[in-house]
């Protein structure tokens, strides 16, 4: 079956996110009350899986490959199935 | 005594690593990244570039490169291992360094050049240098701050891993001579066991006075030196 | 018939009269693909329409020239068997709606023209117009466009090695990206865009997807508010892939798998196959089912339009099929046969085993042109008429320099070029701000190619013949000051729309400068590229020929940067010391005005200032010259101050308006210092020249001081390059 | 009160995605069954709102002014109360 997985990366709260301070700068700028801005990033993907609980094992794996543990943290955010 | 430079798809620093290690008369040859043994090699350079287009992070998908187990392997024999730029990304991201490499706090790619200090010459890398020496050398990249937890940074300095920092060329120029963010000023570490450097500036981009100038040459013929004892 | 042919005419554009054309060369109604074929081939971006007969003017011949206009890139050699190749080209409307992707891409097909040739690129260079530098849209500009630069270039590892950046209001809706590169090759190893008969036809790189679609016709409309809802599917450009094909393509070249080589850039797969095919005096059978895709479901006319990045077209020698696939299957990049050669002279298109477009290669190829009436623009005429004797003197001259230097066009470009690599491959011996134009060494050699990229959007716009005409003179100018003799020229013509008077007598008294430019500085144009339609119902660009030179120092070790580095040495200034008032800079920063007309410019005493140069180089008597161009001498100086922060004591004394002297332009002026011992030798060489001199002072201190007649004008060095250093690195920090 | 807010912004589906290729060639030398991976940015912040559906509103308009129209597309993809 295929699925759909979303695995969110982010850095770790207390380190530094000059991207997020620069768009939070920008946000503040135009007048909106947005505060602790951090950017990371999401990668989206289909999964050929035989159930969703392998599906959501093999996210998890790929995420903790391609996160970064010593700035990083991961999230396997949703998995839904495809039509 | 060859050392190898490695190739992997979006390398861009290869020849010029190659060539300057030529210059100081080592013989050099560039391995592509799918490698499986890298037999007869002395050492190996990770060079500069844009490993993989630096997709995801700097250095993090070349980590997966065939050529790495081999690369560890030597690493852990103790032949000596240089990650520049790109390759010391590279060398974090694979854990044989600690530590990482962040953006820029400026959030952008940076080329010019910096001053350095050599915080120690008793590595297989830095014998050319005096302790204290300062140095001009370029940088060229975006995500070249260092970043590693306050216990690792710590440890880091109590065993004198730092082998390589920025600092103010002139007094008048102290104010922001540390190019990216780098905790500690750091530009340039090795492992524990003092076999593997990483650094961001380039030392293969200051070998000859023609390009401005020859304060990288130390590296190379450091390397040379260690390697010669050796052979 | 009428009725189920005008939506097409209308869908896509096509005039009534082409369309009568089309007809009679195909001698049948064209379908719907065989119509949008010839709306791409004969776009004013592909066919030169307006521009292929004033085109023809322009010098190509030279001692040097290996390949002259018409292929991917113009070919010169340098010596001991090696040869550069390059080209300028345009991404004006890209950048304005996606500014990071457009200039990416840019830099992506410039690359990849210079590899169709056989060379490797060694340096690029870029030349960027943007309009006010104070509003959010210019700043927003600015940063992408710059980012997408850096992004493109730094990831596939070609310095970028110099350029330049100009601001001027007429840019503000309408922003100018020309990207040159410069490519190195063994001259025996030139590729061309040829394939023999019954060859098989490669596409090699990256994957078709709806990328761009339409850009190549998009690039010639002007861009007005109905655009948007045409805006083409934006182009991306992936620099990673692109380093994975150049290795691929030149290491095929380097073992010989290739006979013909092309780029597939704007109109993609139609124009690389149809052009292959037509300069071959050949066919091309092209298979789409073949063509590797991106998406599924992609239609005939999709697959011909895509502007997909990273393409090329291959042709193999015989037998050598094999090797090139497995070539680039270590590169991990598809390289399939997607067509073949055909004895008659046809671009035939081939759908799931139908014929679905079949037209000859020559009516495609060659496009009907125009000549038209040009007129110049009355408030423009006005502007250069203005009598400028009344100009008030400022009350305080010494405010003047700091302001000028601070002025955005003449401010520090470090911001821009510190997020390029200008270093990368290690040939970089002149980097940005360090000379008038870039020193890249051929390794292996003593030879060097030194590289400028230049135009004033301003002469240009009050004068648009002298205008090119100074742009060709300051780019010669900048490489001879290095040390190195200007072999050729690659030139980006950057103009309105030419189906206007105006836009057409812009255009046609640009390349009439550039031709007697050419001429009489004994430098041929040996490619280029031509952007028109730079113009909207509120403005129109000034016409902007970006003339990119190419120079060769035959002994690396004889050159010179423009950094004062030695205190005592003389400083002589070559030409008169006055410069004019109108066009400056000066006018346009103290007073707001742009008017007047721009210097004159006397072409033999151009050449033989830039001889002079070049001899004193050459002997070893100076290694530090700088021309002196816009803001003047004052700014010339301070310019040469910067570098190692070593002032200057220079004495004017000429009478006359003091600000003339200081901030006056005028071409032909070149300042260099010089060791007491050489002084003479120096200054003698220049007397035998013929040209006229004047040995201004000497360098030392840390203060620039200028002595006037009545005047004595002093600022300490730091202070003029806080000035300097500053306005840029606001809006890229 | 304070929320939590999380916008994603992704390439549009025809735009090529260089980053999830490449992402994508290196998982499946892994031997990861992964297909159509795509790379976006997340942006996590939190919003200072009187009302979740203002907070809603504030972050969606903040999630258009930060996304490329051009080429790209925006979700506001949760919203939480903070503690
Ligand atoms: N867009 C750019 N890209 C790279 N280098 C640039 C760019 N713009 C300016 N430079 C470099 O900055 C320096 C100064 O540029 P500029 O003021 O335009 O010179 P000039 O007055 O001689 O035309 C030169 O070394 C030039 O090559
Ligand atoms: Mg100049």
């Amino acid at each position: 079956m295929k699925y759909q997985a979303t695995i969110l990366i982010e850095l770790k709260p207390g380190i530094l996110d000059p991207q997020g301070r620069a768009v939070e700068g920008v946000l503040q700028g135009l007048g909106y009350r947005a505060q602790n801005v951090r950017v990371g990033r999401v990668l989206e993907m289909e999964l050929e899986s035989p159930s969703e609980a392998e599906a959501h094992r093999q996210a998890t794996e790929m995420a903790k490959t391609l996160a970064n543990p010593v700035m990083e943290v991961y999230t396997v955010e949703a998995l839904k199935e495809r039509a | 005594m060859k050392v190898a430079v490695i190739q992997f798809p979006g390398s861009n620093c290869d020849q010029d690593a190659a060539w300057a290690l030529k210059w100081v008369g080592l013989e050099a040859e560039l391995i592509w990244h799918t490698a499986t043994h890298l037999e007869g090699f002395a050492a190996v350079v990770l060079p500069g570039g844009f490993s993989y287009g630096d997709y995801l992070r700097a250095g993090a998908l070349a980590k997966f490169s065939p050529v790495m187990a081999e690369v560890r392997r030597l690493a852990e024999r103790g032949n000596p291992v240089i990650g520049i730029c790109n390759g010391f990304q590279v060398l974090t991201e694979a854990g044989l360094l600690p530590g990482a490499l962040l953006a820029n706090t400026n959030l952008h790619f940076t080329c010019k050049e910096v001053g350095l200090r050599v915080e120690r010459n008793d590595t297989p890398f830095t014998q050319a240098y005096r302790p204290g020496e300062l140095l001009r050398l370029p940088i060229a990249h975006g995500e070249g701050r260092y970043y590693a937890d306050p216990e690792v940074l710590e440890g880091l300095e109590e065993r004198r891993q730092v082998v390589f920092r920025y600092a103010a060329l002139t007094p008048a120029a102290s104010a922001d001579y540390n190019p990216n963010g780098s905790l500690n000023d750091i530009a340039g570490i090795v492992n524990a066991r003092g076999n593997v450097l990483g650094l961001m500036p380039h030392p293969e981009r200051a070998v000859e006075a023609a390009l401005g100038t020859t304060d990288g040459l130390g590296v190379f013929e450091s390397l040379k030196a260690a390697l010669e004892v050796v052979a | 018939m009428e009725e189920t042919l005008n939506p097409l005419l209308q869908e896509t554009g096509i005039p009534p009269q082409e369309y009568a054309e089309i007809v009679r060369r195909m001698g049948r109604e064209p379908n719907r693909l065989e119509l949008y074929l010839f709306k791409v081939m004969w776009s004013e971006h592909c066919a030169y329409k307006n521009s292929r007969p004033l085109l023809k003017l322009l010098p190509k011949e030279g001692p040097a020239v290996l390949q002259g206009p018409g292929e991917n890139a113009g070919v010169v050699e340098i010596g001991e068997g090696w040869a550069v190749a390059f080209k300028i080209e345009s991404h004006n409307h890209p950048s304005a709606v996606e500014p990071v992707q457009g200039a990416a891409t840019g830099v992506g097909g410039i690359i990849r023209d210079i590899m169709a040739m056989g060379a490797r690129p060694i340096a690029l260079l870029n030349s960027l117009r943007f309009g006010d530098p104070q509003t959010p849209r210019t700043q927003y500009l600015e940063r992408g466009i710059v980012s997408g630069i850096a992004h493109y270039g730094n990831a596939i590892g070609i310095p970028t090695v110099g350029g330049e950046v100009y601001f001027h209001p007429d840019y503000q809706e309408n922003p100018l990206v020309n990207a040159m590169c410069v490519g190195l090759l063994r001259s025996d190893e030139l590729k061309r865009s040829l394939a023999s008969l019954g060859r098989p036809v490669y596409y090699a790189g990256a994957k078709t997807g709806r990328d761009g679609i339409g850009g190549a016709a998009f690039a010639s409309e002007e861009l007005t508010e109905d655009n948007e809802a045409k805006r083409p599917n934006v182009q991306v450009g992936d620099p990673f892939l692109g380093k994975l094909l150049l290795e691929g393509t030149l290491e095929a070249i380097r073992q010989d798998l290739v006979e013909g080589v092309q780029d597939m850039g704007a109109a993609g797969l139609t124009s690389s196959l149809s052009e292959m095919a037509h300069k071959s005096g050949l066919g091309i059978e092209l298979d789409l089912d073949r063509v590797p895709q991106r998406e599924a479901g992609m239609t005939p006319l999709e697959l011909m339009l895509s502007e997909s990045q990273e393409r090329m077209v291959l042709v193999p020698r015989p037998g050598k099929e094999a090797a090139l696939e497995a070539l680039f299957a270590r590169y991990g990049l598809d390289c399939v046969a997607v067509g073949h050669t055909l004895p008659q002279a046809v671009f035939r298109i081939v759908a799931g085993g139908q014929t679905v477009a079949e037209v000859p290669t020559q009516a495609l190829a060659e496009a009907p042109t125009y000549v038209r009436e040009g007129q110049e623009d009355p408030q423009v005429q006005a502007l250069r008429q203005r009598d400028l004797s009344g100009l008030p003197l400022p009350g305080d001259l010494h405010r003047v320099l700091p302001r000028l230097l601070a002025s955005p066009n003449l401010c520090s470009r470090a911001p821009v070029f510190e997020r390029y690599d200008h270093q990368v491959g290690t040939n970089t011996v002149l980097v940005p701000g360090k000379g008038d134009a870039a020193i890249v060494r051929i390794k292996g050699t003593g030879r060097a190619i030194a590289l400028k990229v230049d135009a004033n959007p301003r002469y240009s716009k009050l004068a648009p013949r002298l205008g090119a005409m100074h742009a060709l003179a300051e780019a010669t100018r900048n490489v001879s000051v290095v040390g190195a003799r200007p072999l050729a020229y690659t030139d980006g013509l950057n103009c309105g729309n030419p189906e206007t008077p105006e836009g057409y007598f812009e255009l046609s008294e640009t390349v009439h400068g550039l031709v007697e430019a050419s001429r009489e500085l004994g430098v041929p144009c040996v490619s280029g590229n031509v952007s028109l339609y730079n113009e909207g119902p509120s403005y129109r660009i000034p016409p902007t020929a970006m003339v990119g030179v190419v120079g060769l120092l035959d002994n690396l070790e004889r050159r010179a940067q423009m950094g004062f580095s030695k205190a005592g040495e003389f400083i002589v200034l070559i030409g008169e010391s006055w410069g004019e008032l109108g066009a400056s800079e000066y006018l346009w920063v103290m007073e707001g005005q742009e008017a007047g007309a721009p210097p004159s410019l006397d072409l033999k005493r151009e050449a033989t200032a830039q001889a002079a140069i070049r001899e004193l180089i050459a002997q070893g008597w100076t290694q530090t010259a700088h021309d002196v161009a816009e803001g003047g001498l004052a700014v010339a100086l301070a310019e040469m101050c910067f570098p190692y922060g070593l002032g200057a004591t220079v004495e004017l004394r000429d009478l006359g308006r003091a600000d003339a002297l200081l901030y006056g332009e005028a071409p032909s002026r070149i300042l260099f210092s010089v060791s007491q011992a050489h002084l003479q030798a120096a200054v003698g060489r220049l007397e035998g020249f013929g040209l006229p001199y004047r040995i201004l002072g000497q360098v030392g201190g840390e203060e620039l001081t200028l002595l006037l007649p009545k005047l004595r004008l002093s600022w300490s060095v730091s202070e003029l390059r806080r000035a300097w250093a500053t306005p840029l690195r606001e809006v890229l920090p």
